[in-house]
């Protein structure tokens, strides 16, 4: 069976490369996207840990994950909702080019 | 004799799995349940069609297909073969890939779904313990493929289409789930099997099946109507409504996608169909105790087959709906009605055994009904309307 | 089983690669979805089938369709003139590639320390629905009133200036 | 004079104490509602208020009839209710209130005043827009006046202090448009703030000292023995004990708050806001607030007092009083304006209460208070008939000969007018009678006296003065008077009877008002009115006040038909004339000290901003400057292109140190992601170490 210490890379893995993608890309979707993945990087790891862990009946990590994964729904929603409004707002959703508080 | 007829694919099933070698048994069970599945619903899929056709034609006073072999039987088969010789046409400006995913996606999606369904006793491809999770989690996935179809070849209609498409979906899994919800609720798992055994019992010989219940009732009911929609069928069949938009996401497609897209909606509607009856008409258990003797997977596929036919008696029945209804209609009527009907569930199971809990849960939802009817569902949302056009 | 896990956390990292790196952002939203069903699957490789299915619902039938709606609206999916990449892409790959060191070396730092193998737990749904309703009544809540609260939020800060347009 | 003999003190609260936080509830839920009222609806808004302040009226009848009762039973009932409010650490903060003849009475008082203000302005303001938010503050302002009676801890106190005067601001400043109005409104709340701040101070000290600010709780409050003796212990500097000291702060907010000397100037001013708000303000409440507040912290005041003798504190008030009598009295004289005439009237008055308070103790103030509520109000409220009557005329050079034209207002006004000024057996006679026979028999000066008899006459003078401009001789004004509608008239009736008949209440020979206030009991005793000194001093003030009266008429008796001729004192005396005009400078005096200091203040510390610091952070951001300079010039000479790209790296990050604010998302994730990376290495070095 596989050891806990490649869950833990995998997810370390995932999570550089969401990182890479919140800090490379110019569309804030993408990195929104990259946000996305990270958190679920984060969310491997509870899980990884929940797992492996002395007491898995507690459920503890499993219920962190699963609430993350709630909260990281409504961070989405609202997170794109921000983007379509700033889109809307001026138009564009160039990241680079959204650094003034007015439009 | 019954009990060998009830169990009869299980046995068939163990037969041949005896015949393999030790090794590769599981493996083998497996693939022969899978490949039960996958070479079944096609075929019912086919029947299927012809019913459809033949119905509709009764239904507009037309005879229907009636040339190839006896009665038209054959016609499937003649349509299989077309769709399959068929050339199957890229648009240039498509976005390849996705295009041949899409259709590939669907499918795979709706015949994951099967595997929860217990369509007999003891016949269901993986019991595991958040089947329903499982199906409604593959569900949501056959919404990517419509919305990859769309977007991929690269025409206004089939974008428009998919986002029609995608956005009612959406909008009536909602209800689909909530109405489900109040089920598990009350059978206390999310395992279709146990699901099904809490529905198998019998008093004065009537099943203790969950559409017998007010909320059971209201229950499936709104199921129905989330059903339909979620399968694009009409009265909520806009996506590809046909006079609005060529033929919604599925435009650009011909050949053997096309066939692999008409596969997929009906399957998608099988699954439903089976699902509904397994949440709330007692899946493969005998409506009457003195039927037990008839095999259960009889039971399962007529009642499968009965909601097919009212699905394609109410696609020659009603007139195709608007998509500001559409909308209004879900989350205006149907989404409070299922919220409501979550809380009637809950007073019912606390009610104790008596009578009153008949009268109280039947009196909220028929106020409840009644109220949101002349509420919700005022002219100023359905009535005739004025056109913003994308500004 | 090992060749399982390689196959599927290439699978989820894969995804998440193309996800970052690919030019058309509709194509990166569908390799996101990918990615995210390669989590799935990892999550049911750990045994938590629940949170597996519940990563599935949320995150390939909302998050992804979410995603590809505001690409679709923010007409996202046409590529940027001057690349897809901002200015001090650079910068950013040398952090998260220091980040990526960073964490790797923790891991294999404290590999020895990590636990080990332990029986595979049984974990039902009621047991899980049963936390819910106990011990965990109170974050079930909060994440209720934030979810309730997202929508509204997400809903207002979408909306048209001027209403009609429906 | 009367045997002495003090009640037996009852303490256990009745039902009707316990209930008496209603009194002061009811109109600020009333004002509350009101306040969410949409314009028009008008009536639903008066109607609230006058039912809210008739609720008060009846409750507090209740509580006196209860005390009353109590009285004649040879109770001196004194009922408090306190709660804890919080807890600092092992000192609670408490809050409650008390039912005793003081707060009783002057619950009556204000209730009954406030109530017929309020029918009045029903009619007087009916043409503002702004009705309905007119009576909401009215009812606030009511109600936190009720509070500052009933409450029975000076945090209480001093809470609804506060509140009267933000909603005295917001009535002064009612028309906002006017922008007199608006500085009106910013002056009396910024000079009562200047009493306030030494009210505060007192307030913490005696905190400190006694640990609590309830006055009575059942020998634990502050103005009760144990308390009074720990701070007679204390000595502060200046050979005070802390409890002078703390009682020379309180004053300091008393005289903030009904216009002592030094802190008057906002008084006059606030004339700009409608009649009745000035009525309710200068006739009734706010200013009485003051000099209850020295009531009610009496025997803080007198604390440590001999037998008959006085405290630093009760002198100080004195003097204050006697000064601010004669000061306002004088100014008063010269004055053109009809309310602004009755302003500084008030003014004197209070002062002629606070001298009654330093040497004739509670009773004799109260009393005069209570007297002057009555006829200041009618007063005001017949003024604002007037000015109702002559079109928002103000000035009364461009009135006369009302006469014949307003009888109503006349008359009442005529009664209002001798009872300010003290004429026989009419209530202001009785009372300040009382406080001349304080001054007479006080021990340690009799100028006061002498300064408190020359008040008289000028008040006497320049009442009659302001009534020969109004109502004698011809009409001088534009337009044609009329008389004003009866919901005007009638209250001014009223007042004008209690004007005539409070007196009695307190006469000397049967003070019913100071035997009820401080419990004793009495008995008529006719002889008492005969008895050479009191009947000598009767004497003496009643000829000042003929004098007065026969002075006024003489000279204004026959006024010449044009507004525009000088005052005849203006051509006796010029030079002094415009310095009373011109109110003795003592506006302008504050502007030339202390707003001129504040104005520099301001520029100095705007220099400070400018140059001092502004520099430094321009040279700081100067600095970054050349440093992301430099970057760009190595950036140039610097050709390899991934190289060049570090580079870009290294300026855009000199960069970030010198505007942190990119604005860009991605910078601050970078730093983010950085501030990962630094933080977990020093985790693991730190778990392997």
């Amino acid at each position: 069976m596989t050891p806990l210490a490649s869950y833990l890379l995998v997810a370390a893995l995932l999570f550089s490369i969401g990182l890479a993608g919140a800090l490379t890309r110019r569309n804030a979707i993408l990195v929104l996207i990259g946000i996305e993945l990270m958190l679920n990087a984060a969310n491997l790891n509870l899980i990884a840990f929940w797992r492996f862990g002395p007491h898995p009946e507690a459920l503890t990590g499993m219920m962190f994950a699963i609430f993350s994964i709630a909260v990281a729904a409504a961070e989405a929603a609202v997170g794109l909702g921000l983007v379509i409004q700033i889109h809307r707002h001026a138009k564009t959703t160039d990241l680079d080019a959204m650094n003034r508080m007015k439009g | 004799m019954a009990e060998t007829m009830d169990q009869i694919f299980v046995l068939l099933k163990h037969w041949i799995v005896g015949l393999l070698p030790v090794t590769v048994q599981p493996i083998a069970s497996v693939l022969l349940s899978v490949v039960a599945i996958v070479g079944f619903f096609p075929a019912l899929f086919a029947l299927t069609v012809l019913l459809e056709r033949k119905g509709l034609g009764r239904m507009q006073n037309r005879i229907g297909p009636n040339r190839v072999g006896p009665f038209g039987l054959l016609q499937p088969i003649a349509d299989g073969i077309k769709s399959l010789t068929k050339e199957d046409i890229v648009p240039l400006s498509a976005d390849a890939t996705v295009h041949f995913l899409a259709p590939v996606v669907l499918v795979v999606a709706v015949f994951l779904g099967f595997a929860v369904l217990p369509m007999g006793r003891n016949m269901v491809l993986v019991d595991m313990d958040a089947s329903l999770l499982f199906y409604f989690s593959i569900g949501a996935s056959t919404e990517l493929s419509v919305f990859m179809a769309g977007w991929s070849s690269r025409n206004k209609y089939s974008l428009l289409g998919a986002m029609r498409a995608v956005a009612q979906m959406i909008s009536y899994e909602v209800p689909l789930l909530m109405s489900s919800v109040a089920v598990v609720m009350m059978t206390g798992s999310l395992s279709l099997v146990k699901i099904v055994e809490a529905q198998n019992h019998y008093t004065w010989g009537l099943p203790h099946w969950y559409i017998f219940t007010p909320w059971g009732f209201a229950g499936f009911v709104m199921f129905a109507v989330a059903a339909t929609a979620e399968t694009n069928r009409s009265p909520f069949d806009l996506p590809e409504g046909e006079s609005e938009l060529v033929a919604g996401y599925f435009t650009e497609y011909s050949g053997f996608k096309f066939a692999l897209f008409f596969l997929g909606e009906y399957l998608a509607m099988f699954s439903i169909s089976g699902l509904g009856a397994t949440l709330f008409l007692g899946g493969w258990s005998a409506p009457f105790s003195f039927m037990t003797w008839v095999p259960s997977w009889i039971w399962f596929f007529s009642k499968l087959m009965l909601s097919i036919i009212v699905f394609i008696w109410l696609r020659g029945t009603l007139p195709r709906m608007r998509q500001d209804q559409l909308m209004n209609f879900a989350w205006k009527f149907v989404l409070p009605l299922t919220l409501l009907n979550l809380f009637v569930a809950g007073l019912w199971r606390f009610l104790g055994n008596g009578w009153e809990r008949w009268v109280v849960c039947s009196a909220i939802l028929i106020v409840a009904y009644a109220a949101m009817g002349k509420v919700g569902m005022r002219r100023e949302h359905f009535g005739p309307r004025s056109y913003h056009y994308a500004e | 089983m090992s060749g399982m896990f390689f196959l599927i956390s290439a699978l989820a990292v894969g995804g998440g690669l193309a996800a970052v790196l690919l030019k058309n952002t509709v194509h990166c939203a569908l390799a996101l979805t990918l990615a995210f069903a390669g989590l799935a699957l990892l999550f049911l490789q750990l045994d938590a089938q629940y949170a597996g299915f519940a990563q599935m619902l949320v995150y390939i039938g909302a998050v992804a369709i979410l995603v590809v709606f505001a690409i679709l609206l923010t007409r996202g999916s046409e590529t940027p003139k001057d690349g897809v990449y901002s200015r001090n892409w650079f910068a950013g790959l040398v952090i998260a590639a220091a980040v990526f060191a960073m964490l790797g070396w923790a891991v294999l730092q404290s590999t020895s320390v990590l636990p080990h193998e332990t029986a595979e737990p049984v974990v039902t749904v009621q047991q899980i629905g049963i936390a819910l309703m106990g011990r965990y009544v109170l974050p079930l809540e909060i994440v209720a009133l934030l979810l309730t609260a997202a929508t509204i939020g997400a809903v207002i800060v979408a909306m048209h200036e001027k209403e009609g347009a429906k | 004079m009367q045997e002495t003999i003090s009640f037996t003190p009852q303490l256990t609260a009745s039902p009707i104490a316990e209930m008496l936080w209603l009194v002061p509830a009811v109109p600020i839920v009333a004002a509350g509602i009101a306040a969410l009222l949409k314009q028009p609806r008008r009536k639903l808004a008066a109607t609230l208020a006058i039912g809210s302040m008739s609720f008060s009226l009846l409750f507090s009848l209740f509580a006196f009839a209860h005390v009353l009762a109590g009285w004649t039973h040879g109770l001196a009932i004194r009922e408090t209710v306190n709660i804890t409010w919080f807890q600092v650490g092992n000192s609670q903060v408490e809050l409650g209130w008390v039912l005793d003849p003081l707060s009783a009475v002057m619950l009556v008082m204000v209730t009954f005043v406030g109530l017929l203000i309020f029918i009045y302005s029903t009619r007087y303001m009916e043409h503002d827009e702004n009705y309905t938010r007119f009576f909401c503050f009215l009812s606030l302002f009511a109600g936190a006046m009720l509070g500052v009676v009933i409450a029975n801890s000076l945090l209480l106190f001093f809470m609804c202090w506060e509140l009267v005067g933000l909603t005295s601001y917001l009535l002064i400043g009612f028309w906002y448009y006017k922008p007199s109005a608006a500085s009106a409104a910013k002056k009396a709340f910024l000079t009562t703030r200047v009493g306030d701040v030494f009210f505060l101070l007192g307030m913490v000290w005696l905190f400190s000292q006694t640990g609590t600010l309830l006055f009575y709780n059942n020998g634990a409050g502050s103005l009760e023995s144990n308390a009074l003796l720990l701070l007679l212990s204390q000595h502060a500097a200046l050979g005070l004990t802390a409890a002078g000291a703390i009682g020379l702060l309180i004053f300091a907010g008393a005289a903030g708050k009904s216009g002592q000397f030094p802190l008057h100037v906002w008084l006059p001013d606030a004339m700009e806001g409608p009649t009745p708000v000035s009525a309710l303000i200068h006739a009734a409440t706010m200013v009485a607030a003051g000099v209850y507040l020295i009531a009610r912290v009496y025997p803080l005041m007198q604390a440590g007092a001999l037998a008959g003798g006085t405290t630093t504190p009760l002198i100080v008030v004195t003097w204050v009083g006697a000064f601010t009598a004669v000061f306002a009295a004088l100014i008063a004289v010269a004055q053109n304006d009809i309310k602004r005439i009755l302003a500084y009237s008030t003014v004197s008055q209070l002062g002629y209460m606070m001298a009654g308070l330093g040497m004739g103790g509670v009773a004799v103030g109260m009393f005069h208070l209570i007297t002057h509520a009555f006829f200041k109000a009618l007063l005001f409220m017949g003024a604002g008939s007037v000015i109702h009557g002559c079109h928002d005329e103000q000035d009364i050079r461009r009135m006369g000969g009302l006469k014949s034209d307003m009888p109503i207002t006349f008359l009442t006004y005529g009664i209002g007018m001798l009872a300010l000024s003290g004429f026989p057996i009419l209530s202001g006679f009785w009372s300040k009678d009382g406080i001349l026979e304080a001054a007479q028999h006080w021990s340690v000066a009799k100028t006061p006296f002498y300064m408190l008899v020359f008040g008289a006459l000028l008040t006497a003078f320049y009442m009659t003065r302001q009534v020969a401009y109004v109502f004698l001789g011809h009409w001088r004004g534009h337009g044609t008077a009329h008389e004003s509608p009866n919901v005007m008239t009638v209250p001014l009736a009223i007042l004008a009877f209690f004007a005539m008949a409070l007196g009695l209440l307190g006469t000397p020979a049967w003070p019913w008002f100071h035997a009820f206030l401080e419990g004793r009991s009495t008995r008529f005793e006719w002889h008492i009115l005969v008895e050479p000194g009191l009947l000598g001093l009767m004497l003496t003030s009643t000829a000042v006040v003929l004098a007065g009266i026969f002075l006024g008429l003489k000279i204004y008796g026959d006024r010449s038909p044009k507004p525009e001729a000088p005052d005849v004192l203006e051509k006796f005396a010029p030079m002094p004339w415009r310095w009373l005009r011109d109110r003795l400078y003592v506006d302008e005096f504050y502007a030339l000290t202390v707003i001129a200091f504040y104005t520099w203040w301001a520029r100095v510390a705007d220099w400070l901003d400018r140059k001092v610091w502004g520099g430094a952070v321009a040279s700081v951001a100067s600095v970054f400057r050349g440093w992301a300079h430099l970057n760009r010039f190595l950036d140039a000479n610097v050709v390899d292109g991934s190289f060049d790209k570090g580079c870009d790296e290294i300026s855009s990050s000199g960069g970030l140190l010198a505007l942190l604010q990119t604005g860009r998302v991605q910078t601050y994730l970078r730093i983010l992601a950085l501030a990962i990376v630094v933080l977990t290495a020093i985790l693991i070095w730190s778990s392997r170490a």
